[in-house]
Formats: C-alpha cells, structure tokens, sequence
C-alpha cells in the first residue's frame, strides 16, 4: 500500500526562508517526490498552529507519514512527534529534517541551500515511508542508590537521598569515608576546620538507618540499565571483623609495624600495619595492609589477634563479591593530586624542602606528623622563608591543559598559615590569580593586607647551583617577575609545589563499568556541561564532585546535592521511559556466530546456548546499531535505524545524482 | 592549523608565525615568564622573550627587530621545553634573526657578523674553518678581542687545535648547488 | 557552471550532529555539498551505506564521529574505524580515489572543526573531479548494434505464429 | 653493531680529542663507526639565523649521503647531533619542508626520505645498546677516588626529549658509576656554557662559564666530563680568561665524557687525546687514580 | 513430497538448461543427481540442455512464448549473444531459475570486472604463453569481418559481466558453485509440486554457514589473519577465530559446511542471506568489527597484511552482484 506522506517546510520567521526557498521546495515535493500526498509550508512549524496544520491534515487527509524540514531534531523531535501522537498517528512515523541548523544558517549561496533543502526532504520522504510504528517502554525504578566514592561530594548525596528516607549504598574504597577533605586542616576563604565541619557528616553516615556503608570496597562489575542495575561489589579482605569489632585501637597502639603512609599522611607520616586511617575514622575498624603486615610477610606476630578483647581478628578473611540491585548510580569519585615529579625544573623529590601541597596540608594540620608545626624535612628547623609555586601541571600544555581552579585559593590559604603559624616571609609565584567565587576575592584581598609577597610569573626552576654567597644552601627560585619584565633569583628555605587536580588514575576503567565516558582529560561527560551537569549520558547514571572536573567544597556539596535530587525525583516518579531504538535478532536466521557479543560494551546480547543464537536484552541495549552493522548474515535489526530506512534516505538524498546509464534492458 | 586563520594577513605576527615550524603556538602564549625565567641570558635582555611576544602580538615591528633579546638567544632550550604552552620559542628567536638580518636592522651585535662570516667559510670550503673565521670576523668586528684571543690562540696552537688550512669537501659542487636552490627557493616566498 | 561535487556525510547522532548544529547555530559559513544522514553511532555504518552512496551516484562519502575514547557508547567507534580501515582497503583494490571516503572525529563542541572539516573535504574532492561511478557499468556503443545484428540473423527463424 | 659515523668539523681539529676517544672506545666495544663519506658542515647555529632552508638543505644533505645499509648516524658533537635530528623531525612532521628540502638536495642529485635514518648521540648509544654489563665487563682501571662532575650541556638533551631527562639528565652519571668514578650532584650539569657567545659578548659569555666552574668547584668535583665540543672549548680554553676577569682562580680540568672511559678501559692517555685540554688533567689523574698514570 | 509424485507427474513439462559465461560445473551438478536424473527425464522433455542433450536455438526461438516450463540458467552475462539467449530464454519461459553463483552473482567470471575488456584481451591475445607464438601481430577477435563471402558475425565482449539478473527478468534462485546435487533436486521436487516461494526468492534455507558448522566458537577478538597456507588450523575450533578468513558466517547454509569439515575455511560460494545488499559488505564488516585493536595504524596493519586481496577475499563470488559492481574502469592501466 503506497504511503501517504505530508510535508511540512517551515519558514522559521526568517531564520530558514532567509536563505532557502521554501515555498519553491514545498511546491517541488508536492510534484516530484513519491508519495508525498501533501506539501505546504509554513512561517513556524512548531507553533500551535503549525502543529495543528499536521495534527489536521493527518486527521483529514488520512496522511499515513509525515516529514517536518524545519531545526534539528534535537530541538523539536519530541514536538512533532507529539502532534502526530495527538492525531492517532505513531510518533515514530514522523521524520524532522534539519534545514536550519544543516542548511539554512551554514549556506553561503541561496539556490545551492535551496537543492541541498530540497535533497534533505527526499530523503526523509524516502525514509520515512519505511518508518515503523513502535512503542515506547517504560520500566520501574528501584528506589535504592548506589553511590560510589566518600569523599564530600558523595557523603552529601548519601545524606540528601537517606534523609528523604530512600534507602542509600555507599562504597568507598579507603578503610574511612571523608576523602581529601579529611586530610585538610583549614578550609578557605572561612577558615574553619576541615574535621569539624567533616566529621559530623562523616557520623551521620555511619549511623544513618538508610544508609548501608561498604568501606575498603570497590566497584566489579555494573549491569542493568537505567532503574534496575545490577551491581557487583568486591568487598575486600579487612582481616577485621566488623562484626566483632568494638573500634577499641588496641590492636593499632600495640602493632609493632610502622608503615610510611603514603595515603592520608601523603608520605609525611607513619601509620601501623593494622589501621584506621585517622581517629576519627568512620567505621572505627581497623584493616591489616597485608603487604606490610609481618604475619602476612614473615608469618608471625599476631601481636593484633593475641591483644584484641573481642577475638575480630581474623587472619583468613578473604575477599568477598556482593551483588546488589540499585535504581541509579552516583559517581563521586573525586580526584587525585599531579605527580610533582614530572616537573623535573621544580625538583621535588630531589631536593628534600621541596613539598607537595597535599604534603603542607598533612604538615598544617593540627593532627597530622608534626602537630601543625610548619617545620622543614628535619623535623625541627622552622623556615624563615617559604615559596608558593601555583600551577604546577596545570594551565600547562605538557600536563594538564587546565585550570585546576581550586589552587589559587588554597596557595592563599597557606600563606594565611605560615604568616599565623611561624615568623616566615611566604611568597606566591603566580600566573593569574583566580579568585571567583563568594568572599573569594576578599581573602585574597586579606592576605595582601597580612603580609604575604604576590609575583607574577611562572617560576622557570627551583636549583641549589648556588651563584653567591646569599644564595649558598637554600633553594633558588628562578623567575620572571613578569609585571618588571626582569629575570630574579631568590633563595628559599621551602618551596611549596601547587600541585595539579587530576582525575583518579582508574577513572576511564571505572566509566567504561559503568557506562559514561571521560572527556580527553579524563573527567566524567555531563550531559550538558551547563543545563545538565550532574546527569551523564548514561540514564540512571550521574555524577558529582572533583570527578567531573576541578572543584572546591562548596561547589562539590552542591552538586552532591543536586545529584541527590535528580535521583529523588526519579525515584518518586517511580518509571522511566525508555526509547524504543533498539535492537533486535531474527533467531531463524541466526546461526549463532558470536560476531555481535563482542560488539555490545553493555552486554545486551546474550547467547542462548540451547539453540546456538544471541538474543538481544532490550532493556540493555542502548540502540546505537554497531551490531546491526556487524552482523554478517544480516538477521539484526536496530528499530528506527534498520538498513531499508537508511538504504532508502541514501537514495532519497541523492535524487538528483542518479547514475547516467545502467547497462540492462 | 585550523586556527592559523584567526590571525590577520600581513602583520608582523603573521610574518613570525608563518615563517616559525608550529609558530602558531605562539597565539597561546600566557604571559606567564617561564621562558624569561629560564634564560641563561634573561638579565641581559633588554625584553624578556615573554615581552618581545607581548610586542610581537601587537605589532610592535620596530621595536622587537631592535631588540637585543634574539642576539643574546643561546639557543639551549630552556624556555622551549619548559614552555607550558609548547611554544617554540627558540625557533621563534632564529626566526627574527632572519627577519631582522634580512632588513638590516640589528644593532648593537656583531652576531650577524659572525653568522655571515661562518657560512660564507662553510659555502666556500664545505666545513667550517676556526683560523678564517677568527681572523676575518675578528679583524673586521672586533680588533681588540682579537688582541685578548692571542695568547689562548696560540695554546691551540700548540695543542695542535687549531689548522692553519682549511678543509675543502670533495663533493663542494653538489653542496654549492644545494644552497643554490635553497637560497633561490626562498628567495621566491 | 564549476563542478559542485555531491557528498553523502553519515553523522554520529551524538557528537557530529550536534557539531553541525552547534556550527549551524554559530553561523559558521562552509560549503554546502555535504548532505547529512543521522545515525546513533559512527559504529552504525556499514560498507554498504558507503559503497550504496557512490553507486548511486555521490562523488564523496564523509563518516563524522566521536573522537577516539569518547564515544556516546563507550568505545563504538573504534569499531567504526576498524570498519573504515578496511573499507578504504577494499575501495582502493576497485580503483577509487583514496581521497573520496573520510573518516573524521568531531565533538559536540567542535562545530568549527567540523565545518573545516567540510570545507577540506569538498575542496578535495573537487579537486579529484567527478566520480561518475554509474558510468562504469556502461558498455561501448556497439552493444546494441551487436544485439540487433543477432536479432536480424535469428529474425527469420522467430517469425512464427503463436 | 654499526653505525654510520658525522664527527663534525670540530672533531676534525679543535676537539680531536673527542674524535679520537670515541673511535677508541667505540672499538673496543665493538661498535663499527664508518665514518661518512664527504660529510659538510652541520652549520650549528649560524645558518638558521640567516635562512631557514639553506640550513635545513645544508644538514640534509648529510642525511642523505647516509648509506642505505646504515639506518642510524652517530654525532657526538651536540650542535650536530641536534641539527641532524632536528632536519629529519622538521621534514618528517611538516610535508611542506620535506618537498622543499628534497628539491633542494635534487639540485644536487640527492634525495633524503624523512625517517629513514636516526641520528644518535654516542652517550645514548653506550648507555642504551651497549649497556651496563657490556661497559662494567670492559673495566680495567676503575675510576675509583675521582670525583667527576658530569656536564651534559644543553643541546643534546633538549629540545629533542628521548636521549635523556630534559632539567636532570642521569646517563652519564650511571655511566661513570659504573666505571667506578665517583659522581658528584651538579646541579649545573645541564645549563648552558654560552655556545657561540663567548665569540661575541665577553660579559654574556664568561658568566655563564663562570657559574658552571663555581658549580663544579662548590660540589668538589676533580674535572668535568663534556658531551660537546664547544662546552669543553668554552670551559677548557677561556678558563685562564674568565680567571682574569673576575679575578678568580680555577684549575677544573675539561676533558670529553668519552676520554676518560677510555682511561677506566685501560686505554693509554696519549691515543685518548690527553694533552690536548688547555687546563692540564694530567695532575688531577696522576693525584687520584694512583700515581699509575703517566704519559707515554 | 516423495520422490514418487514427483516421478508419476502425468503431464510432462518442457525444461531447459542454459549455460552462459560459467565453466560447466552447474551441469555436472545436475547430472550428479544420479539416477534421479531418469525421473527428471521422466517429468520433463529437456528442450535446451547444450553440453547435456540435443535441441537448437532455432527450435526454441520457434516456440510459443512461455512454451518452456522451467528454465534453469547458469552463466553471467560476458558477451551479446549471451544477453541475447538470456533475454530468449525469459522471454519462452515460465520460470527462470539464475542457477547457481555465476547466474546470480557473477561468480569467478565476475572477477574478470576487476578488468576490462581490453586488459582481458591483451592477456589472452598478447601476453598470454599459450597465444604468444600463434599471434605475433597481436590480433584481435572481431565482432564484424568483412569476407568476399559476405560479413561474418561474431558477438562482442562486454567490460563487465552482469547477473542473470541485471540483464533480464528472474523468478528464482539456486545458490551455490555449483549448486549441490541435492539442493538442487530438492528445488525440482519444489517446482514439480507448484510448492515455489514467492518470487525473487532464492530457494534454499536462510541461515549462515556456522548454523550447520560444528566446530566450537567463542567471543571473537582478532589479531592476525592468516591465508589458509601459512597454518594449519585446529579442527576443533571456528576457524575465523583462529585468523582465517572463513566466510562461513556470512554464507548462506544448505552445502552441510562442506569446506569448514575438511579443515578449509568458507570461500562463501552460496552467496548471502536473504535481505542482504552487498555480501562482501557484509564480511567486511564483520570481519573488521572483530579486530582486536584501537591504533589506527594497527588495524591498517593488520589488514594490509592479513588481506593483501580484499576484493578477492570478500567478493570472490559477489563482485558482480555487489553495489559497486565493478572496479572503477578510469583506474585500470590502459
């Protein structure tokens, strides 16, 4: 049965009928192209009336398809698909070509753009006329969250969902929640304690009802889609167990091993064997760093077994896999600091005064190695002078492109520390002073008025080649101070590395599980980097804090938060829609090759090994056709998509170039 | 090099760019110092490479082509490899050289002096040749040196670092040739 | 008139669709040879589509995806590199110009790029010309005389009454 | 192993003894250096600063007479080995010089395919093919008492990443603990010795000489090992003069990295070229390797 | 059906055999039908059988159109006169079957598009050994010769080889090269019986290969491709997942995997599975999709290396019958 296709040419005000002639191209459908039974253009297809042109026409005229050559689809798809929807026609027969965006406002020339409009709409008439009907389907959604990663980010998103009452899983993969921030002593512009803000929200968490909390935990393996995932977690061996464990710190105070902890102490202090990374650590149980232990690497001592009153230690504890079923996912899983030691011109490592900032936070803070003494690396001289170098490994072409953003404001924050804590002169060495955000400004405006020394430039390299006497010793800066335009040297006790912000090592690893992808940096893709920031791609999936790029507490509390409600909303909905653009395997024709399983990156195409065919899990399966276009016997059919739609727009398309002369008849 | 086009047709920074390899790297330049910090020759620069970039940007000809900083230029890369933005900046200091030696307007440096003096010995012979070189470039640019090069010279003598004749390559035809073309090719852009 | 050369660009629903709209909305002028067909994913092209275009009759075909690493799903266009590798081996065995079939990676944010993108491509192509391919599946002239000459010889024999 | 060999016009006379030390000690670790034939001046750095092309044409030229059965040309000399490295990555990432450079070369019946040979330095080549075991087996005299400061200069470890770490580079610190010697941190090792300037600005010049001698005497180095012909020129030769000026008094031996592996190797210091530095290593040798070293 | 009904038919139908540009293994093929071939004889008067059974182009060109029952065509379209008998013998049958690779898609003969027909010519005429000694004037054949007798006629040589189907009409089709003696007897049941699918099918079953291949498979990642010379293959295992360029898993089923068996990889003589536009389209992107690799230069070595002939390898049936057809003629060296 021939289709009867309507076609509408919308003017867009001027926006289209300024560079294409539409009327010329709605009269030329009508005579030419096949099928179509109607062809009007109109000044604004997606007004009201536009929309009531169609939803008449189909109505009157009993148009069976119906092609739109107005914007992109992304803009009004859902719209016309409506209005055809509203007449009892399938939404899916209806096909939006891009005049606007693709022709109109990209052409040069007028008659070119008006036989470019004229290809798109044969097309679409080609295509559309092998359009399928097809349902959308709706699936519910588990009201429970899984959100990894407990830094502050993540923490908020856990209370804002525990508080609304929907039941949270939480995984960290350190022995504690409370991340980066747990490590800080004071936070800017406010100065107040990190841990005194922190670690009340850290007790709510441990203690919430709602809230099931797996620490020393890692994400395995992610499956499902959207309000119904699957989700594998590796639970690792804590030789603890919590169920026994009273947090007493028995087993900590008598432990024999001291290990240099490079985690929470960033290699400033010392930690035991058996664990927690900070007293105030939540859940006060201990691991055993079976690496380090001398049981696990000598195969005795026990001193932790023989002194625990509760007998939790448990020396043959093994890694255990758990499998949870969760609505939705929030990705918090925060960020890592830039190896220094890339910058060989800086000399971390190299030479001993040189820190990292994550080192001069651990050396600030009232409960890290030196009690907050700001002290060089022999643990006693106080420095009479301190270099705050910004920027190291970002803004920079070689590491990291970036602004790491938060920097600035923390290299504020330490010179607001030296000059509290010690008689020392402390220099920032900057590039631009960033300072953006409430009350920012004003504490950069503060530590002006308190003494510290401000130079912009980029320090070239921090050397002991000492040229005079002044110099013999210390560290030399090298720079440009790049407001005189003149090359100095100045000698430093230590020289502070602002380290950049990067995105943890496995976060690629770790998207690729969960089905969202990095951008080149490799932080997490919003769906929109400004109208959607905290969702993903990825329906059900979202993200919030330093994972998706740079960020400071306050700003990764809101997006926690943000987060947070994204999914209460989903959860209160109770269904999600999901497209019907998926696709489908003929089981007659499938002779069970295994081509196509390797395909899905979502593992929407099981193999049924009864009768030797792959199946297609619709509800996995996210319709982007590489199957379809992989399949050597031709059985798999991706819906709206399928090979005699685009063979047909391909034709359609080039209705003007067919070939000069076939050589039959 | 899609972004070569944002810049304007025949200004100076279009001069620099278009005749630098990755020259367009200089339109990410930041101020930030880090090539004027590096020099081993900063202090004794009248305009820190950062600076000449500023001037270069706004088209500041006169100025930069007067400029010593090229002149003091090392060449040890420094401020290349540690440029965050991968600027080549020491091909950009050969780059004015050329410009400013092409339209006469160095001063104050007898770098271009010597420049021409060696390469007219390596034209003419194929290798270079240290006695040509110092008489001649000495003789004609700095006397006085020439006086408080002696006894050194004559060290080298005796060491036996120092030929009295120069060598001559076999194939100096073909070589001949080669800078032919190239000055002839280049002379055509 | 100069030669304005048709080419079929199959686009990548989420990164280079959205890069020509974003250079749509941008006003970036480029030329406008190139024709778009949406699909969800670069992973969806087959050679067929490819080998379809020109055989009816486009003079290019353009293959516009995510970059590397940063697909919509996660690592389809690898596939669709791997197919077009193979694609352009086979092409270059029936003798097309290497140059006709592109491969390119564009963002949703790289709307300029993706317009210069087109812009090269369709000063390439119309440097290599027409491509005609229909053209090939025509005989000489002498068919149809041939033809006819067997038809005459057998004419005689035909004439019989049905 | 092979290699094609581009001493470069300073090791033909001003620094010879460069060439004859890496000749030496490449033989005895079994590395045929064949010399190429005809080989022109690299031009260092004096023709870029007039023409671009001529320049490039001009090191090209050298890669192109490269024998087909070689695929890698060893330089010693820092300025060379850059300038033919640098030649061969211009005309291998930019199509447009490698036409222009090859019409050029046409004119004078040659043709040079961008990454047919790769230009080596001899420290990359010691450290790298020959290796730890291979440079410890040849030992005889280990360097054991002398404290040497490594001087890598400039040019061979930038721009061009790959041979070593661009601010900190280690090579020739492993080498010589290898060959005993005792490696002093100087932090100066790969800072500029002035190049071409001494020919032009003294003030410019014996600064930058300067600092690296005070670099060295401060970490109490007995000499310093050179890479490159002109850093040992600038520090050997105008050593007396940067004296006078700033009315100082150093006496640091500057002999090239290679010479004295030849001594560890037990080779004689005469065929190493010793004798030839302007500042004497003879008594710094005699001092600390035993007295057992005297010229023959 | 029993073979019985098929040999008690009452009425005897007329059936002709028609060869074009093929190499006679489709008519060895029926004749390996064995005894059967008495039933055949029985069911039907063969009128037009050249290499099996007497009867002239005249005598068929007097017929009545449609006067044949059942004309089973094997042979693409090379030349004039094949054309010409192609359109006769649609134009006399009922039902034309495009039997076997060649008539259905162009077969090895249909490679000869990757020439023309002077590069044809020169090689068989010119640098061909057999003809060098004979031809030293380098002469060739010609469609019209002048002769005191009068003019003699000889058909012209097409560049391309077409399709059975590209030049006429088809009803049915017999994949296979040849077809198996028993696909082929079962499609003469069918058509005995009136028991025919619709029209432009081709008969047969409408899997692939590996739907009747027996070896075990997995999940497939490939880093190299071997010709089937460079190793010998483990008989257990799916031979594409050991690099060799089976087609099997494109190919349309009904030949029992008659080469994977003995240890050969599918060369894909059955062509492809209903629906499908371009066959080699097919195992190109199949095969391709399975590349283990992310560097583009990687997979480009891969290829190049594993697949030195592509078209070759992917069309060594199809060429004739795939989207492009032929190669592009510009590019052949003149």
């Amino acid at each position: 049965m021939a289709e009867k296709v309507g076609v509408y040419v919308c003017h867009c005000g001027s926006n289209i009928a300024g560079m294409v002639d539409v009327e010329a191209v709605a009269k030329w459908a009508g005579a030419n192209v096949k099928n179509v039974a109607i062809s009007k253009d109109y000044k604004f297809m997606c007004s009201s009336l536009g929309q009531q042109m169609i939803e008449d026409d189909i109505k009157k005229e009993g148009l069976t398809r119906i092609v739109v050559a107005a914007c992109s689809p992304h803009l009004h798809e859902k719209t016309f698909r409506r209005a055809c929807q509203n007449a009892g026609l399938n939404p899916y027969l209806c096909q939006l070509t891009n005049v606007r965006e693709h022709v109109s406002w990209v052409a040069k020339d007028k008659a070119a753009a008006t036989e470019k409009v004229k290809s798109l709409v044969s097309a679409a008439v080609a295509r559309v006329t092998h359009q399928e009907p097809l349902e959308k389907m709706f699936v519910k959604v588990n009201p429970r969250t899984l959100v990894i990663g407990g830094g502050i980010a993540g923490l908020q998103a856990t209370l804002e969902l525990a508080d609304a009452g929907y039941p949270v899983t939480l995984i960290e993969r350190e022995p504690s929640i409370g991340g980066h921030m747990a490590q800080f002593d004071k936070t800017f512009p406010t100065l107040d304690c990190s841990a005194c803000i922190l670690t009340p929200k850290m007790s709510e968490v441990g203690q919430h009802e709602n809230v099931t909390l797996h620490t020393y935990a890692e994400l395995e393996e992610v499956s499902g889609s959207v309000g119904n995932f699957k989700v594998k977690i590796r639970l690792k061996a804590k030789m603890v167990d919590a169920e026994k464990c009273t947090g007493c710190g028995i087993c900590i105070e008598k432990c024999p091993k001291k290990v240099l902890d490079t985690v929470f102490e960033a290699g400033m202090g010392n930690r035991k064997a058996i664990y927690t990374p900070f007293p105030q650590a939540v859940p006060r149980i201990p691991v055993i760093d079976t690496e380090n232990c001398t049981y696990f690497t000598q195969g005795k001592c026990k001193v932790c077994a023989k002194v625990c009153p509760t007998e939790a230690v448990d020396y043959e504890q093994k890694d255990e896999i758990i499998e949870i079923e969760v609505g939705n996912i929030i990705m918090a899983t925060g960020w890592k600091l830039f190896d220094c030691e890339r910058i060989p011109q800086y000399q971390y490592k190299r030479l001993d005064n040189v820190y990292t900032n994550m080192e001069f936070e651990r050396l600030c803070n009232a409960a890290g190695p030196t009690n907050g003494k700001i002290v060089m690396r022999d643990g006693k001289t106080e420095p009479k002078s301190i270099a705050i170098i910004h920027c190291v490994g970002s803004r920079d072409a070689n590491f990291n492109p970036y602004c790491s953003g938060v920097c600035c404001m923390a290299a504020l924050k330490f010179g607001h520390l030296v000059l509290e804590k010690t008689n020392a002169e402390v220099y920032s060495f900057y590039i631009d002073m960033r300072a953006p955000m409430k009350d920012y400004e004003e504490f950069y405006q503060r530590l002006l008025t308190e003494g510290m020394h401000f130079v912009r430039g980029k320090v070239a390299e921090v050397n002991n080649a000492a040229r005079n006497e002044r110099e013999g010793g210390k560290l030399i800066v090298q720079y440009e101070d790049t407001l005189l335009g003149k090359q100095k040297r100045m000698p430093f006790d230590m020289v502070i590395l602002m380290g950049a912000i990067e995105p943890q090592a496995d976060a690629k690893e770790l998207g690729l599980k969960c089905g969202i992808s990095c951008s080149m940096a490799g932080w997490y893709t919003e769906r929109h980097p400004k109208l959607d920031p905290v969702a993903t791609m990825t329906d059900g999936i979202f993200v919030a804090g330093a994972c998706q790029g740079p960020k400071d507490i306050p700003a990764s509390v809101a997006q926690g938060a943000a987060a947070a409600a994204r999914v209460a909303g989903m959860i209160t909905k109770g269904t999600v829609m999901i497209e019907p653009i998926v696709a489908s395997i003929d089981e007659e024709g499938c002779s069970g090759c295994k081509i196509c399983n390797t395909m899905c990156p979502y593992n929407a195409i099981e193999f049924d090994e009864e009768k030797s065919v792959s199946r297609v899990i619709t509800a996995l399966c996210k319709g982007c056709g590489t199957c379809v276009a992989a399949c050597p016997a031709g059985v798999i059919t991706g819906a709206h998509f399928n090979n005699r739609q685009i063979y047909s727009e391909i034709e359609g398309i080039l209705w003007d170039a067919q070939p000069a002369e076939v050589a039959s008849g | 090099m899609a972004h070569v086009t944002a810049i304007k047709k025949g200004t100076f920074l279009e001069q620099v760019v278009s005749t630098t390899p990755n020259g367009e790297r200089l339109l990410h330049c930041m101020q930030c110092g880090s090539c004027g910090g590096s020099c081993p020759s900063g202090g004794d620069m009248e305009y820190t490479p950062r600076a000449i970039f500023a001037m270069i940007q706004t088209g500041e000809r006169e100025a930069v082509l007067a400029a010593n900083t090229q002149w003091a230029c090392v060449s040890c890369y420094f401020c290349t490899t540690r440029c965050p933005q991968n600027i080549p900046i020491t091909d950009i200091m050969y780059a004015l050289k050329r410009i400013a030696i092409a339209e006469g307007t160095a001063r104050n440096t007898d770098a271009p002096a010597l420049a021409k003096t060696f390469t007219d010995l390596v034209d003419k012979y194929g290798r270079s040749f240290e006695l040509g070189l110092a008489t001649r470039y000495y003789m004609l640019n700095r006397p006085l040196a020439l006086l408080r090069m002696g006894p050194m010279g004559a060290q080298m003598f005796t060491r036996g670092r120092m030929s009295l004749t120069p060598t001559k390559i076999k194939k100096i035809d073909q070589l001949q040739a080669i800078i032919k073309k190239a000055k002839e090719l280049s002379g055509k852009k | 008139m100069s030669f304005e050369p048709k080419i079929v660009g199959f686009l990548c629903n989420w990164c280079s669709y959205r890069a020509a709209d974003l250079a749509g909305t941008a006003r970036i002028k480029y030329p406008e040879n190139v024709r778009i067909i949406r699909v969800m994913c670069s992973g969806r092209v087959d050679p067929s589509f490819v080998f379809k275009a020109l055989s009816l009759g486009a003079d290019a075909v353009m293959v516009a995806g995510c970059h590397p690493g940063e697909c919509h799903y996660l690592e389809q266009n690898y596939k669709a590199m791997r197919r077009f590798h193979i694609l352009k081996h086979t092409l270059r065995a029936m003798g097309l110009e290497e140059d006709r079939v592109r491969l390119v990676w564009a963002s949703a944010a790289e709307g300029q790029l993706l317009a210069e993108h087109i812009e090269k491509f369709v000063a390439d192509v119309k440097k290599l010309g027409p491509l005609n391919w229909g053209h090939n599946w025509a005989e000489n002239g002498d068919r149809l005389h041939a033809l006819e000459a067997i038809v005459k010889e057998h004419e005689e024999a035909m004439e019989v009454k049905s | 192993m092979k290699y094609a060999y581009y001493p470069g016009c300073s090791l033909e006379v001003n620094s010879a003894a460069y060439d004859v030390s890496v000749r030496a000690v490449a033989d005895l670790l079994g590395v045929k250096l064949m010399e190429l034939d005809d080989w022109n001046c690299c031009g260092a750095t004096e023709y870029f600063s007039q023409n671009e092309l001529t320049a490039c044409s001009v090191i090209a030229r050298n890669l192109a007479l490269v024998d087909s059965q070689y695929d890698q040309l060893v330089a010693p000399c820092a300025a060379c080995y850059l300038n033919l490295a640098k030649v061969d990555n211009l005309m291998t990432e930019h199509p447009d010089m490698n036409r222009q450079v090859n019409e050029c070369l046409a004119a004078g019946g040659l043709k040079y395919e961008p990454g047919s040979v790769r230009v080596r330095h001899i420290l990359d080549v010691i450290y790298s093919d020959i290796g730890e075991a291979a440079v410890r087996d040849k030992v005889v005299k280990p360097l054991a008492g002398l404290k040497i400061a490594p001087y890598y200069g400039c040019q061979v470890v930038r721009p061009l990443k790959g041979v070593d770490d661009t601010e900190y580079p280690t090579k020739m610190d492993e080498l010589f603990a290898w060959l005993g010697a005792e490696v002093v941190d100087f932090p100066a090792k790969a800072h500029c010795c002035g190049g071409h300037m001494t020919q032009i600005s003294d003030a410019q010049s014996f600064e930058l000489i300067r600092r690296l001698l005070q670099n060295a005497e401060d970490s109490e180095a007995d000499m310093i090992l050179c890479m490159c012909p002109m850093c040992q020129l600038n520090l050997d030769a105008y050593q007396s003069r940067v004296n006078n000026y700033f009315n100082l008094n150093f006496k640091i031996p500057i002999v090239f990295f290679t010479q004295m592996v030849g001594i560890a190797f037990g080779i004689d210091p005469k065929s190493l070229g010793f004798g030839k530095e302007l500042v004497s290593a003879m008594p710094v040798l005699q001092a600390k390797l035993n007295g057992k070293m005297v010229m023959a | 059906m029993s073979e019985a009904t098929a040999t008690s038919a009452k009425t005897k139908g007329k059936l002709a055999i028609y060869w074009a540009a093929s190499c006679g293994g489709c008519e060895i093929s029926i004749l390996a039908i064995d005894e059967k071939i008495l039933d055949v004889g029985n069911a039907f008067d063969i009128v037009m059988f050249p290499c099996g059974a007497d009867g002239k182009v005249r005598d068929v060109e007097q017929m009545p159109d449609g006067a044949i029952d059942v004309c089973l065509f094997n042979g693409g379209i090379r030349t004039s006169e094949q054309e010409y008998m192609a359109q006769l013998m649609r134009r006399k049958s009922k039902v034309l079957v495009a039997f076997g690779s060649c008539a259905s898609e162009g077969c090895i003969p249909g490679l000869g598009n990757m020439s023309d027909r002077k590069q044809i010519f020169d090689t068989v005429y010119k640098e061909g050994s057999s003809t060098y000694p004979v031809n030293p004037k380098d002469e060739r054949p010609q469609a019209e010769t002048k002769m005191p007798e009068g003019t003699l006629h000889l058909p012209i040589f097409y560049d391309t080889l077409k399709t059975l189907d590209q030049t006429v009409d088809v009803d049915y089709y017999l994949p296979g090269c040849p077809p198996e003696a028993e696909n082929i007897w079962k499609a003469i049941v069918a058509i005995l019986e009136g028991k025919l699918p619709p029209k432009g099918s081709t008969i047969g079953v409408n899997t692939t290969v590996c739907d009747e291949c027996k070896r075990t498979r997995h999940e497939k990642k490939i880093k190299k491709f071997h010709r089937t010379w460079q190793i010998i293959p483990n008989e257990e295992e799916c031979l594409l997942e050991q690099g060799l360029l089976c087609c099997g898993l494109a190919t349309r089923a009904g030949c029992g995997s008659l080469c994977p068996q003995v240890n050969s990889p599918c060369i894909g003589c059955h062509g492809p599975n209903d629906g499908v536009e371009d066959f080699g389209a097919r195992l190109m992107s199949a095969m391709a999709s399975v590349i283990d690799s992310n560097d583009p230069e990687e997979i480009d070595g891969i290829i190049k290396d594993g697949i030195p002939d592509p078209v070759g390898t992917f069309y060594r049936f199809s060429l004739a019958k795939s989207l492009l057809r032929r190669k592009n003629k510009a590019a052949i060296a003149n």
